[in-house]
């Protein structure tokens, strides 16, 4: 499936989702809310199958906190790229997708981790490289550490 | 029936990858010339390091003592780690003007990480690696080194 | 009476207890802790926990210009160095539209499946060594050893090379690089057999690994596991033919596939791709076009605003490269897909029910690098 | 006295004699048994510090290494040195840890080996005790080594050694089972289980060669066994290095560790001589039948010299072993063990009777 066809599908799947121009790959921003079903509708349905999720990465936009997911399909061999966007940077928080594609389970661990996105329904949503309780999300923009980040 | 046979097949190629494997190591253990260690204290003196190999960063000076580095900073700049320190000077020129020149080129070199941005960067090719290897020391401060020689001066014909 | 027979009968058979395999265990690798439960000898689910080497790459480049981040990405896999910085250089280029020269281009293909080559000798070394037989570990550092001398010669250095950057190359190959290169095949393909005979074909080795682990693909495309432990679930995911970089386009070789999935597939993938990286380099080796061995670039690199991804095939799987720009000289968000990261989270699934020595094996047939899982 | 490098029966019997007509009998037996102590205790360090030398040299090697070559020449005092390190270092005490068994458990490993070694004969007349029950007191003896490894495990309160005593335990309760056979079917060739009689039985040809397939089958399957039984590669699953760090042995250090790893290589030692005495005639010359020349030239050399050379080949092979194969996993092993080892060594033990019943044995 060529990226216009793709475009015109993922915009019937869910009609509030934002295009956004990227050279690379098709992008959407997609409303929260929609994520965890749209991600069903990609891995399930047979002329999407997007069943690979080769990326899945969270960055702090200052004004607001994102997560990426690039998918690729591995019969179709179609890329597609999703943003999920929160604005709390204190309670953010986006549906886990860890049940649709495994792998996003060590990756949401570490998105929490680092930046702090909690993601709902998550089953065992701990830091996974950082201590219990360690204060606050280094990935951060606003994040100072004194005695660990060294200012050359 | 054909389990019984099965059983006696196995075995035997069970035995026969086994004495593969033995034969590997076996022939290994009677040809000694096949040894590939180095005796490495012992070889000192005919140990050679390839033309190429970083060991750590030096600043070449001819036999007057004289070196290319204009102090111009641009090393200090292009280091990931800033184990590059410059320190420098103001002289008087003889037409009144002030001049900077280099103090102190200081290397750490226990925050190095050899990759070789300093030396691509330098406008003057003032430094280059050093082939020596045996970095170890009891104390760490021995590791931060001054590159210039004392008394050394810039080689005449570098321009700014 | 009643008292005692009213106690709660506790069940000795069901009874679990956990062990910390790490962060100081000779079969991890590396500082990487796994709390696994265990019921006799049967492993029940083990818990990774990483972060034990984390040293905030991504932080770091935040701070770093594109050519400082070179040396960063070596000490991620530092076995796949060379391609770990691939993934970099391709990314600036990409984004700054740079084309480099052919030249760099076959030399870059060449190193990186040499350093391919090196990789899965030391993971060929330490997988031996994980199943008890040490001799391996010896005969797998010897013959790396020559890979090894050889980018010394060219390089510098033997294991964190930071040889390219952006653009092309930190310096041309060294004169004898091609002379040494093919000295090598031919030195490796006689001592491959060596190999086989001592490990591949052995029945201790062959019943320790076959029906053990098993991951279908299904399972290796949900949890991400590329490379060759994803390939010998049938996961045709090399990205080397599918996304073609360098000059792999140009070169004859085959994505070879499993079909079992168990350990002994995931062991014989990584032999087979041996040999397929040994054919790739003697196509080109003789081909390296005189030219330069950078391009063009500016003093400071500086990346339009914008968002790019780069994936290149390391040694170990897929290695994505996600970088967010807002214009300036150093990254906004950098962001690394590493291959071990991905292969790690399936370890849990696939060695659920099997032994203790059996969880070594997988662990060594996934082949983890720690400073790549924690980066 | 008539002493000769090639008979120490006169030499023995000299001091047995001279002890007793000098000293009252208990003090005699005192005296006697002190030198055989210290000999013994002697031969064992001796022994153990050149077998730990000899693995890393053989094992280097194998390897395409030199092996030790930094204390003395060649490196042959580097056990030496290791051993003076071992002394050295601090006994760790652990919290916790059972403190009775948790420090009686290495000797009960190295005790074993000592009374193991004392049935063996070294030469002509040179043993200390000669049972006319030999094999089955070395067999029983030797076996007890598994109970220091078991208390070892257990006691240290670590479950990685637990672990490896379990695996231990297992292992060779079920290979004593295959050494015991496949010395059973030399037992029937030779028609006794006192190891002088079973070497004086081999001087017109060593068991290996007499006893036709049989008898070569019981040599590998008894390799193979006490391979196992030893704790040594490809069988070492109680140590494990790669999956249970160390093992049984994981808490201890210092001397203690040393009797573990001493116990091990002496272990060793004691298999190798009873495959050199039971299959390959142990201080028995070789010879072959019909060249006069040739078997003259063999009787010249020492039989203790024939009886070391013979047990050192078996532990080369030993060593060979280890330093090939990978390991087996717990289940393996005991496949191994009941369903190819065992049937093929009570069919073979059936042969060997039916060939003995019929004479066709050489």
């Amino acid at each position: 499936m060529d990226n216009a066809v793709l475009k015109e599908r993922i915009l019937g799947l869910v009609p509030d989702a934002e295009y956004q121009e990227n050279k690379q790959f098709l992008t959407f921003i997609i409303p929260p809310a929609k994520m965890h079903e749209l991600a069903f509708k990609l891995k399930s349905e047979s002329d999407l199958a997007f069943d690979y999720l080769f990326c899945l990465t969270g960055v702090d936009m200052v004004k607001f906190l994102e997560v990426v997911y690039h998918l690729e399909s591995t019969t179709h061999q179609h890329q597609l790229e999703l943003k999920v966007r929160t604005d709390d940077r204190v309670n953010g928080a986006v549906d886990t997708v860890c049940d649709i594609w495994r792998t996003a389970e060590f990756h949401e661990r570490e998105i929490f981790d680092l930046l702090g996105i909690r993601f709902t329904n998550h089953p065992d949503l701990r830091r996974l490289f950082l201590e219990e309780d360690w204060i606050g999300h280094p990935l951060r923009k606003d994040y100072v550490d004194e005695v660990n980040i060294v200012e050359l | 029936m054909n389990s019984f046979f099965t059983y006696f097949t196995d075995i035997f190629h069970a035995v026969k990858s086994l004495l593969t494997g033995m034969k590997v190591t076996g022939r290994y253990f009677f040809s000694p010339w096949e040894i590939v260690t180095q005796q490495y204290p012992e070889n000192r003196k005919t140990l050679k390091m390839y033309d190429r190999f970083k060991g750590e960063v030096i600043m070449p000076h001819n036999d007057r003592n004289e070196h290319r580095c204009t102090g111009c900073g641009i090393c200090e700049t292009a280091c990931p780690n800033g184990s590059i320190e410059i320190l420098q000077a103001k002289i008087d020129m003889p037409d009144g003007k002030k001049k900077r020149i280099i103090d102190q080129h200081i290397y750490h070199l226990g925050m190095c990480t050899f990759c070789g941005l300093c030396i691509k960067a330098c406008p003057s090719d003032a430094l280059a690696w050093g082939q020596q290897f045996e970095h170890a020391v009891f104390d760490r401060s021995k590791l931060t080194k001054i590159l210039n020689q004392p008394g050394s001066s810039i080689i005449k014909d570098i321009v700014e | 009476m009643k008292e005692i027979i009213n106690l709660p009968v506790k069940n000795v058979e069901e009874e679990e207890y956990h062990i910390n395999m790490g962060p100081q265990h000779p079969s991890t690798h590396g500082v990487l802790r796994l709390v696994v439960s265990l019921q006799g000898e049967i492993v029940k689910n083990l818990k990774p926990h990483c972060g034990y080497i984390h040293r905030g790459i991504e932080k770091m480049c935040e701070k770093d210009t594109y050519p400082q981040i070179i040396h960063l990405t070596d000490r991620m896999d530092y076995l796949s160095a060379h391609i770990n910085n691939h993934a970099v250089c391709l990314l600036v280029e990409k984004a700054l539209e740079v084309e480099v020269p052919e030249r760099v281009k076959y030399i870059r293909t060449i190193v990186d499946e040499l350093n391919r080559i090196a990789s899965h000798q030391l993971w060929w070394c330490s997988f031996g060594m994980d199943m008890g037989g040490l001799t391996c570990f010896f005969y797998g550092l010897r013959d790396r050893e020559k890979i090894l001398d050889i980018f010394e010669e060219s390089f510098g250095s033997r294991l964190l090379h930071s040889y390219y950057t952006p653009g092309g190359l930190m310096m041309d190959i060294h004169p004898d690089f091609q002379k040494n290169v093919k000295a090598f095949i031919k030195y490796f393909r006689k001592k491959i057999k060596d190999y086989d005979d001592l490990l591949t074909g052995n029945v201790i080795m062959q019943l320790r690994t076959k029906g053990v682990g098993i991951l279908s693909k299904e399972d290796a495309i949900s949890y991400g596991v590329t490379g060759p432990s994803g390939r010998a679930s049938g996961f045709s995911c090399d990205v080397r033919k599918h996304h073609p970089y360098g000059v792999y386009d140009k070169a004859d070789f085959k994505e070879i596939l499993g079909t079992t999935g168990d350990t002994f597939e995931r062991y014989m993938m990584r032999m087979h791709e041996m040999h397929e990286s040994m054919k790739i380099i003697e196509q080109l080796i003789d081909n390296i076009p005189a030219g330069d061995y950078t391009a063009k670039m500016k003093a400071v690199l500086k990346l339009p605003a914008g968002e790019y991804f780069q994936r290149v095939e390391a040694a170990r799987g897929e290695l994505g490269v996600y970088v967010v720009s807002d214009g300036n000289k150093s990254p906004y968000r950098m962001k690394f897909r590493s291959p071990n990261f991905s292969n790690l989270s399936v370890l849990d699934h696939i060695s659920r029910g099997c032994k203790i020595a059996d969880l070594v094996a997988i662990g060594g047939s996934l082949d983890y690098v720690i400073p790549d899982i924690d980066r | 006295m008539n002493f000769s490098i090639y008979d120490f029966t006169s030499f023995t019997q000299w001091i047995d004699k001279f002890l007793y007509d000098n000293l009252p009998a208990f003090w005699a037996v005192v005296v006697e048994m002190t030198i055989i102590g210290i000999v013994v205790l002697l031969f064992y360090a001796l022994v153990g510090l050149f077998l730990v030398y000899a693995e890393r040299k053989v094992c280097a090697f194998m390897q395409n290494r030199v092996g030790p070559n930094r204390v003395g020449p060649y490196g042959f005092f580097q056990t030496i040195a290791d051993l003076f390190k071992l002394l050295m270092k601090e006994l760790v005490y652990i919290k916790n840890a059972d403190k009775l068994l948790f420090n009686i458990a290495p000797f009960i490993v190295i005790i074993a080996s000592f009374m193991a070694i004392a049935a063996i004969p070294f030469a002509k007349g040179l043993h200390a005790i000669d049972f006319d029950i030999g094999i089955l007191y070395v067999i029983a003896v030797s076996s007890m080594g598994v109970v220091g490894i078991l208390l070892a495990g257990w006691s240290s309160n670590n479950k990685y050694s637990l672990i490896g005593a379990m695996r231990s335990g297992a292992q060779i309760v079920s290979y004593e089972l295959s050494v015991g056979l496949s010395l059973v079917t030399i037992i029937i060739l030779a028609g006794t289980m006192q190891f002088s009689a079973i070497v004086e039985g081999q001087a017109n040809g060593w068991f290996i060669f007499k006893g036709h397939i049989p008898a070569f089958i019981a040599f590998i399957v008894f390799l193979i066994a006490s391979t196992a039984e030893t704790n040594r590669g490809p069988f070492d699953l109680a140590e494990a290095e790669s999956e249970l760090t160390a093992g049984f042995h994981t808490e201890y250090s210092g001397i203690k560790f040393a009797f573990f790893f001493l116990a091990e290589y002496m272990n060793m030692f004691i298999v190798a001589s009873i495959a050199a005495t039971v299959f390959l005639g142990g201080w028995m010359p070789f010879h072959v039948g019909g060249w006069a020349g040739f078997n003259h030239i063999m009787d010249f050399i020492p039989p203790f010299i024939w009886y070391i050379g013979k047990t050192f080949f078996v532990i080369w092979v030993m060593m060979w072993f280890k330093w090939t194969f990978p390991r087996l996993r717990i289940d393996q092993l005991l496949t191994l063990e009941w369903k190819y080892l065992l049937p093929i060594n009570l069919v073979n033990i059936l042969i060997m009777a039916f060939i003995v019943l019929m004479g066709w044995h050489f």
